[in-house]
């Protein structure tokens, strides 16, 4: 067994680094801070790179799976005799897999907002801030046991909500940051429940003993029945609202692009390859468990994942925020893999869902980072946000252009781009379980190139627009990680995935079959062409279809109301009918009676006085009374 | 020839001067007459001890003395009573207990 | 009579010759030196004090007439500590022109009451018994319109001779049915055979009415407040707080000896008056504006809680109620103590005059504070001992409820001693009472007291001496 | 060696703010060494229940002990008081009105804390109870603001009204506590080996217990939480929320769970459900409210009823999480009350809606106005994460499904709590700047640092790594937690 203790620096150096920046970081000139967190990252990235070479290659015995591997554990906190908190390091394929993506995205990332956020007051913060996501993430992925990843997980949340609240001058972003912070608290509330029923149920929080298809968790087929579902079932479709929250599905997803008030390069991080996608890996985690404990649980992963997609693809096609849409495109890729999660079975072939979900996770972080970061460089380049605002910027900007376009292809799964081998494993998949699922993400893949394609050609093509001033490239510490990234969207698909990343950790064989991946392509072409005769010059067909589709549209356009639900229920049900009631009801009930207490009292006080009326007759009166009183009680009823 | 008067005729006559001295007692409203008034009640409690001891327990004295030192302490009690009516006479101009409510509540 | 007896009854004779001495000085004194009568009387008093303690065991006198023993002492040494700081608290008032005249007077019947209290205390039969009320009765009257010239003073007298006339008056009714009945007048006697007839708990409940006037139990407390509120200010500390503890000894006495029998019907009689005192105590005391009338309140609700520990019915009750009438002469007279300097310099004696005080007389306010916090009961001061142990002893009954809702009295107590805590301490005045400086005698006063209130709590051998001797009575 | 008390009594004496300081600090180091010295003690391998006992007969008759001693329990709550009083002395520095006098009330307060937490006897405990509870009168009523007397006279009167329900109870357990041979006692040691009878218990635990509810903030007892919390001036909230509401956590296990426990077993579903009416009810209230303090008040309302909750919980764990609670919310509320009153200090308002870009102007104070945010919300890494995942993983180890819905109903406060804590952050510290004046503010001076960072080390510390700590309490909760598992549960339902 190979030594990975190495590893727990992984997510220490960008611990250290947001440590050091966090206290520090205002006395430093805002380069070397950059600096100092690029490096931090850059040594996070080596270390990985190494672990999965060693791990995937130089380590590994041909012929036997990969296992998984406790590279380091200490006890945080002991709770009972069974439950202990543990930290630790856990070495296995996904966790590799994500640490290469993370560290990867989060470099890049890095070293973009060198240029990106220059001139910036708060250089050291946003760094620091970024130092301390990737940190949680990191840790987040090597977690050895469900509490680990949770309490990462609840980081993972706050740097997301400091780093989309980071202009805090402007309300919009503060919202955002906010109503961010409280949809994933929501969500994480049912995952907490859940661990505690996983807990409860199968007595332990560690991954591997959970996973264990012979453990006890898969073993117990989860205990007590409620709602016809087992407690199991119950718990795990608990944790799944929890993944949902973080990873934007429906109906948890309406943070999401609002997320986008953040910095773009944060959302290139946070929003679209790494923690969003955190849900899909939580899934990935406890798969076996899903799988052979409770396959129902598993069901409902799998329609959330595929109206997901379908219904952000729709949004999608009629957003005009060029980063929302890239935020709704987000979703409906997650919703991807979480169909594919869900679809899949466990072991052997049965588990191709579950490698296809985790390619595509991959190639995806690849892709739309690009596409983010590629946005970004566009919109620090005309100073918006808004299609309308943009266009004829290929003469301006050739390399972000060239590597925009990439990412669209890629994303709309044109062979031999990668998108195309992960998407297509994810369409077999879906295929040999749920024709209807399928058929879903068959529509999907034709409305993700259209709407790609429509914002491609927004961009890039049509008019020139009144810009302040010219458009120009970005510096090169912005477009070397666009291409970059370029390079993986486009190779990443060749990597041998189905021998890594495996549900059983034995290798899998996969074949294209061609009678999906050629309707596949086509449908993705037929999106590429339908965005081009729309929007490649600036025609009526687009406000036509817009008006034929009048409601549709506009249901779209709207994001089908789902942020005025939220209003609705935040803001009527729980702030005007559960908490003014409430908190009336303490001040005038609760508060009342203390203070009618005192009051009474009072009153009585006052009400009697009139025996001291300083009459001594009366007093007379009052003694004699009283002595007579007396006697009546007790010489009679003794 | 006392031992034709039963105890309780005694008994029922202090009794009645009790009673009249509490009534007098709440219902006069000159401080004199309410002094008086108390007499009565210290005078019905003499008749009751003088009448027990005679007729229930002559063997003994208890009763008897009882009643001397009770009529000695009621004269003292009159005494400083009267001293402080007259006081009050002085300030309130007046022997009616009507007015002297000066402090209430 | 030999030196022991004389021994035996030293605190009455010697107070009685302390009177008589006074009256033989101050006829004597020109009446331009009738102030020198006042530093001549405070010392013989304290030797009066010092000679209380002497140890003595237990001694019968006149034929059972008069008893003593240990605790007994130990109750007549308290009222004697007692009236010595009311003594000292009174000398700045005395010295008053208008008072010039007087002085000896006040002594003098100040020193009757006492005797009388002292011979109540001792009293073994219902004749020492009623001698010793009406001397401890009719001296305060006239004190109580000592200021002649004053209305209020002339009312509080006569509200307070006619009041306890009657009350006597019912009381003795109530004797002679007990004579009537049992045919004897001594305790000893009377408890071996007393039982629970009508006619006896009928006369018991007559006793135990004019008892309940003097402790000035609900109902029969009217008289309290208008009477405290008239008489001179020392009067007013005396009668509330001697004349109130000397009352709850004898009741504790004469209810744990003579009417021991009755425990079991004078109990719910003491329940009901328990919880009507406090509450109606506390119910009046909330409003006063006048700090005499407001402290005389707080006493009557104070009465109440001794009830609980003669409730309590065993050596932990009659201890319990001996110590807490101890914790509350020193409470209360470090209270009195501070009304009286100032009503005697400034003549101001509303709670809205108290106003600010802290600012300009800091060390008075300190020790109102700490009195009233004593009276209320809270700690680190004496007056939580000695609620507690009341509680204590009342709960050892199985009185659980009593205790929660004396408890709760407490609580309604607090809130209107906070409330001259409030004046002093938080409210503003832009004319605070100004600054000034007492003299000698009552800042000595008001030492001993304040001591008391800090260190009677936590010098539990107090306790245990009361808790020690009471255990010889009640075996 | 351990006389805390002495120390303290030496420094009353003690007058200017300096010497307080300076006392307190003394008494934080004591504590933390007091701290080392019980941790060096049981790794030498002393099991002793109690260490450090001082025992001194001081009511023979009625066998009244002056009786201290220490448990894990005891010393992570002296550590607590430490840290907080000492960030208290110094978030008060600049007391103008009177500070000799608030001075020695703050530290007569502090002195009944520590003696409440290290007392073993009933009436000592008692006795320190209200020596902590009197000088908040004053504190309030003088140093307050707003409706401040009013506040006072409520708070003292409320908590008054709940020692009085504790005394019955106390009472009731002493003459209870050797029905055999009549030899009564007030040690909670002595009384916790007999078995009071039944009856007597069904009697007694829901005066004991309501008693140290009422200072525990349980609804419906709690309304004087808010409105004292919001007058007291700054110190005083800071204790008061911080370690005095924590009397009423301790004494109710100490004392009435752990001496009656059959009667706890049997009527702890009725205090559950109101103390999860308490964490909800609270966190809901918190949302509406515009003043600052109330805000926090009736978040200490919410956490607070947690620790009862979860010392009703009567398992180990979740014991130990409404320990490790009590100390979290302690610190935590102790420094939200800090930067209220120091951003008060600045702002001369409270209302949320009258500030408004604060990270800005004071970026100190903010920034750590959002840890104590996160920390609040149970973020991990802080301590209050730590307390709370306890709570909530021992509740739901319980074998009772009423339990573990309860535990549901309770868990979802975290919810809640992040949308009020967001809010006032949002609008107090984030967003453009309200009121041109707000641009003249100076950020934290050197005592406000040190008040508010020793909190937030201590936060962080117990957040980061808590084993210790929970290893400590657990020991010294083991022989309590058997007391109560060794009880027949007869009939939940």
């Amino acid at each position: 067994m190979a030594d990975y203790t190495y590893t727990l620096l992984i997510p220490l150096i960008p611990f250290f680094v947001f440590l050091l920046l966090g206290l520090q970081g205002h006395k430093m000139k805002p380069f070397i801070a950059g600096l100092i967190g690029t490096s931090g990252l850059g040594i996070g990235a080596i270390l990985s790179y190494a672990t999965a070479f060693r791990y995937f290659v130089s380590e590994h015995v041909a012929g036997t799976g990969y296992t998984s591997i406790k590279a380091f554990e200490v006890t945080w906190l002991h709770l009972t005799d069974k439950l202990t908190i543990n930290l630790g390091v856990l070495i296995d394929p996904i966790s590799v897999m994500m640490l290469v993506v993370i560290t990867t995205v989060s470099l890049m990332v890095h070293i973009y907002s060198i240029g990106y956020m220059k001139g910036d007051p708060g250089f050291y913060r946003f760094f620091s801030f970024l130092s301390l996501f990737s940190f949680s993430m990191l840790g987040l992925v090597l977690a050895t046991n469900i509490f680990q990843m949770y309490i990462f997980w609840e980081l993972v949340g706050v740097s997301s909500f400091l780093l989309i609240g980071y202009y805090y001058e402007k309300p919009s972003a503060v919202a955002a940051s906010k109503k961010a912070f409280i949809v994933t608290r929501f969500a994480d509330l049912g995952f907490l429940i859940g661990i505690l029923m996983l807990s409860f149920t199968t007595g332990t929080f560690d991954f591997q003993t959970l996973t264990n298809p012979a453990g006890p968790a898969i073993a117990s087929k989860g205990g007590a029945v409620f709602m016809g579902m087992s407690l199991l079932a119950w718990s795990l479709i608990l944790i799944f609202v929890g993944g949902a929250g973080k990873s934007a599905m429906f109906p948890l997803h309406i943070w999401l692009p609002d997320a986008m008030e953040g910095p773009t390069p944060v959302s290139a991080l946070i929003h679209a390859a790494t923690m969003v996608v955190a849900g899909v890996y939580l899934v990935a985690r406890l798969f076996p468990v899903y799988a052979l404990g409770a396959p129902d649980a598993l069901h409902v992963v799998a329609w959330v994942g595929g109206f997901s997609s379908i219904f952000a693809a729709v949004i999608a096609c009629t957003q005009t925020d060029i980063k929302r849409i890239l935020a709704f495109s987000t979703m409906s890729q997650i919703g991807y893999m979480m169909l594919s999660l869900g679809v899949s079975g466990f072991g052997g072939e049965e588990g191709l869902g579950f490698m296809a979900s985790n390619f595509h996770l991959f190639t995806h972080a690849m892709f739309k980072a690009l596409l983010f970061l590629g946005a970004g460089a566009v919109i620090h380049a005309v100073h918006t946000n808004e299609i309308t605002g943009m266009g004829g910027l290929r003469k301006y900007m050739p390399f972000t252009h060239i590597t925009f376009l990439i990412a669209c292809i890629t994303i709309a799964g044109i062979p031999p781009f990668s998108a195309f081998f992960s998407k297509d494993e994810i369409l077999v998949a879906a295929f040999h379980s749920n024709k209807l699922l399928f058929a879903i993400e068959f529509i999907v893949a034709g409305l993700t190139a259209f709407y790609m394609f429509r914002l491609y050609y927004g961009i890039f093509w049509g008019k020139d627009r009144h810009y302040h001033h010219t458009p120009h490239e970005a510096p090169y510490v912005m477009t070397v990680p666009l291409m970059v990234l370029a390079f993986g969207s486009i190779f990443a698909g060749f990597l041998p995935f189905h021998n890594l990343v495996t549900s059983d950790g034995l290798p899998l064989e996969t074949h294209t079959e061609w009678m999906i991946a050629i309707p596949s392509v086509l449908i993705g072409l037929l999106g590429i062409i339908i965005a081009t005769v729309m929007y490649k010059s600036e025609t009526a067909i687009p406000d036509k279809v817009a008006g034929t589709l009048k409601h549709l549209y506009k249901w779209a356009h709207r994001k089908f109301y789902m942020d005025e639900v939220y209003l609705f229920v935040t803001r009527k049900i729980i702030y005007r009918y559960i908490s003014e009631p409430i908190a009336w009801f303490d001040r005038h009930i609760i508060d009342g009676t203390m203070n009618g207490i005192a009051g009474v009292t009072q009153y009585t006080s006052v009400a009697i006085k009139e025996f001291q009326s300083g009459k001594l007759q009366q007093y007379g009166y009052v003694f004699i009374s009283g002595t007579v009183i007396l006697v009546l009680i007790f010489v009679y009823l003794f | 020839m006392i031992q034709n008067i039963p105890l309780s005729y005694y008994l029922v006559i202090s009794t009645l001067m009790f009673f009249i001295g509490i009534y007098g007692f709440l219902t006069r409203r000159n401080l004199i007459t309410m002094l008086m008034s108390v007499e009565l009640i210290l005078n019905s409690v003499n008749i009751n001890f003088v009448a027990f001891n005679r007729y229930l327990y002559p063997q003994q004295l208890q009763g008897h003395f009882f009643t001397l030192i009770v009529v000695a302490v009621a004269a003292a009690e009159s005494a400083v009573a009267i001293a402080i009516i007259i006081n009050i006479y002085r300030n309130f101009k007046s022997v009616d207990v009507e007015n002297v409510d000066e402090m209430k509540y | 009579m030999n030196f022991n007896d004389f021994l035996t009854m030293r605190h009455e004779l010697m107070l009685t010759l302390l009177a008589l001495v006074v009256l033989i000085i101050d006829l004597n004194l020109h009446n331009r030196h009738k102030h020198y009568i006042i530093p001549i009387t405070l010392g013989l008093f304290f030797v009066n004090l010092l000679v209380g303690f002497i140890p003595e065991g237990s001694n019968t006198l006149f034929g059972g007439m008069y008893r003593t023993n240990p605790l007994l002492i130990m109750m007549k040494n308290i009222l004697n500590i007692g009236v010595f700081i009311i003594l000292l608290q009174s000398v700045t008032w005395l010295k008053k022109e208008e008072n010039r005249e007087k002085i000896s007077e006040y002594f003098i019947l100040l020193f009757s009451t006492l005797i009388g209290m002292n011979f109540m205390i001792s009293s073994g039969d219902f004749l020492m018994f009623y001698l010793g009320l009406e001397l401890a009765t009719i001296p305060v009257a006239a004190l109580a319109a000592y200021t002649h010239h004053q209305t209020k003073s002339a009312e509080a007298g006569i509200k307070l001779i006619l009041s306890s006339a009657l009350s006597s008056g019912i009381l003795l009714f109530g004797i002679s049915m007990i004579y009537g009945s049992t045919g004897s007048i001594y305790f000893d006697t009377i408890t071996k055979v007393y039982a629970n007839t009508p006619l006896q708990l009928l006369a018991f409940i007559f006793f135990f009415s004019g008892m309940s006037f003097k402790i000035s139990l609900v109902p029969f407390h009217l008289w309290t407040a208008d009477v405290y509120e008239g008489a001179p200010i020392n009067v007013t500390s005396y009668l509330s707080v001697i004349s109130k503890g000397a009352a709850a000894f004898i009741l504790i006495i004469v209810m744990f000896t003579v009417f021991s029998s009755l425990a079991a019907v004078y109990k719910n009689i003491l329940y009901l008056i328990a919880v009507l005192t406090m509450t109606v105590g506390n119910l009046f005391a909330m409003r006063q504006k006048n700090m005499k009338r407001f402290l005389a309140f707080s006493s009557i609700a104070q009465a109440g809680f001794i009830l609980l520990g003669i409730l309590g019915g065993n050596v932990m009750g009659m201890t319990s109620v001996i110590y807490f009438v101890l914790v509350y002469i020193f409470s209360n007279l470090g209270a009195f103590g501070v009304v009286s300097a100032i009503s005697t310099v400034t003549g101001k004696e509303s709670m809205d005059d108290y106003d600010g005080l802290y600012r300009t007389n800091p060390k008075l306010s300190l020790l109102m504070m700490l009195s009233l916090f004593s009276l209320a009961g809270i700690p680190p001061v004496a007056g939580f001992f000695g609620k507690f142990f009341l509680f204590a002893s009342a709960a050892s009954g199985g009185y659980y409820w009593l205790v929660f809702i004396a408890v709760l009295n407490a609580t309604i107590s607090l809130y209107y001693y906070l409330l001259v805590v409030k004046a002093m301490f938080i409210n503003k005045n832009e004319t605070p009472l100004a600054f000034f400086k007492s003299d000698l005698a009552t800042r000595a006063g008001l030492l001993i007291a304040g001591l008391g209130i800090f260190f009677l709590g936590f010098w539990a051998k107090v306790y245990e001496i009361i808790s020690s001797l009471s255990y010889g009575i009640m075996q | 060696m351990l006389t805390v008390g002495a120390i303290m009594l030496t420094k009353d004496l003690k007058q200017a703010r300096l010497a307080s300081a300076i006392g307190m600090g003394i008494q934080l180091i004591m504590a933390a060494v007091l701290i080392y010295l019980y941790l060096a003690e049981r790794s030498a391998g002393n099991t002793a229940a109690m260490l450090f006992t001082y025992d001194v007969v001081w009511f023979p008759t009625l066998n009244i002990h002056y009786s201290l001693g220490v448990d894990g329990i005891s010393v992570a709550m002296i550590g607590l008081t430490g840290v907080v009083v000492f960030a208290g002395v110094f978030a008060s520095w600049q007391m103008e009105y009177l500070p000799r006098e608030f001075f020695i009330s703050l530290i007569i307060l502090a002195t009944g804390v520590y003696g409440f937490f290290i007392s073993l006897d009933l009436f000592t405990m008692f006795l320190f109870y209200e020596v902590a509870v009197i000088p908040m009168y004053i504190l309030i009523g003088i140093w307050g603001s707003g409706p401040k007397e009013y506040s006072a006279m409520k708070l003292t009167l409320m908590l008054m009204a709940g020692s009085a329900l504790l005394l019955v109870g106390l009472l009731g357990i002493y003459f209870f506590s050797n029905p055999d041979t009549n030899h009564l006692t007030f040690s909670i040691m002595e009384i916790s080996k007999v078995n009071i009878p039944i009856g007597m218990q069904r009697f007694l635990f829901p005066f004991t217990f309501i008693g140290f509810g009422i200072l525990g903030a349980l609804f419906p007892f709690h309304t004087w939480s808010p409105d004292g919390h919001a007058s007291a001036p700054t110190a005083v909230s800071m204790l008061h929320a911080g370690v005095l509401m924590k009397l009423g956590g301790y004494g109710a296990f100490r004392v009435a769970i752990f001496l009656m426990p059959e009667a706890a077993h049997e009527q702890a579903w009725i205090f559950l459900i109101l103390t999860s009416i308490s964490v909800v009810y609270g966190a809901f209230s918190a949302i509406v409210q515009t003043d600052l303090k109330y805000i926090n008040a009736y978040s200490s309302v919410s956490h607070c009823g947690l620790v009862l909750f979860a010392v009703l919980m009567m398992n180990q764990t979740a014991m130990n999480g409404a320990i490790i609670q009590m100390i979290s919310h302690g610190l935590m509320t102790a420094l939200f009350f800090a930067l209220i009153g120091m951003i008060y200090g600045r702002t001369h308002t409270r209302i949320i809606g009258e500030m408004g870009g604060l990270m800005k102007v004071i970026p100190f104070l903010g920034v750590v106005y959002v840890i104590a945010g996160l920390a609040s919300l149970g973020l991990p890494g802080f301590s209050g994460f730590v307390a709370e995942m306890t709570i909530f993983i021992g509740s739901y180890q319980h074998t009772d499904v009423f339990h573990r819905v309860i535990t549901i109903v309770a868990a979802s406060s975290i919810v809640i709590t992040a949308v009020y804590i967001l809010r006032v952050v949002g609008i107090l510290l984030l967003g453009p700047i309200k009121d041109h004046h707000f641009l003249e503010l100076t950020d934290a001076k050197w005592y406000e640092r040190i008040s508010t960072i020793s909190l937030v080390l201590a936060i962080t510390a117990i957040g980061m790594a808590p084993l210790w700590l929970s290893n400590m309490i657990n020991f010294s909760l083991a022989p309590i937690v058997e007391r109560l598992s060794s009880i027949q549960i007869t009939s939940l339902f």
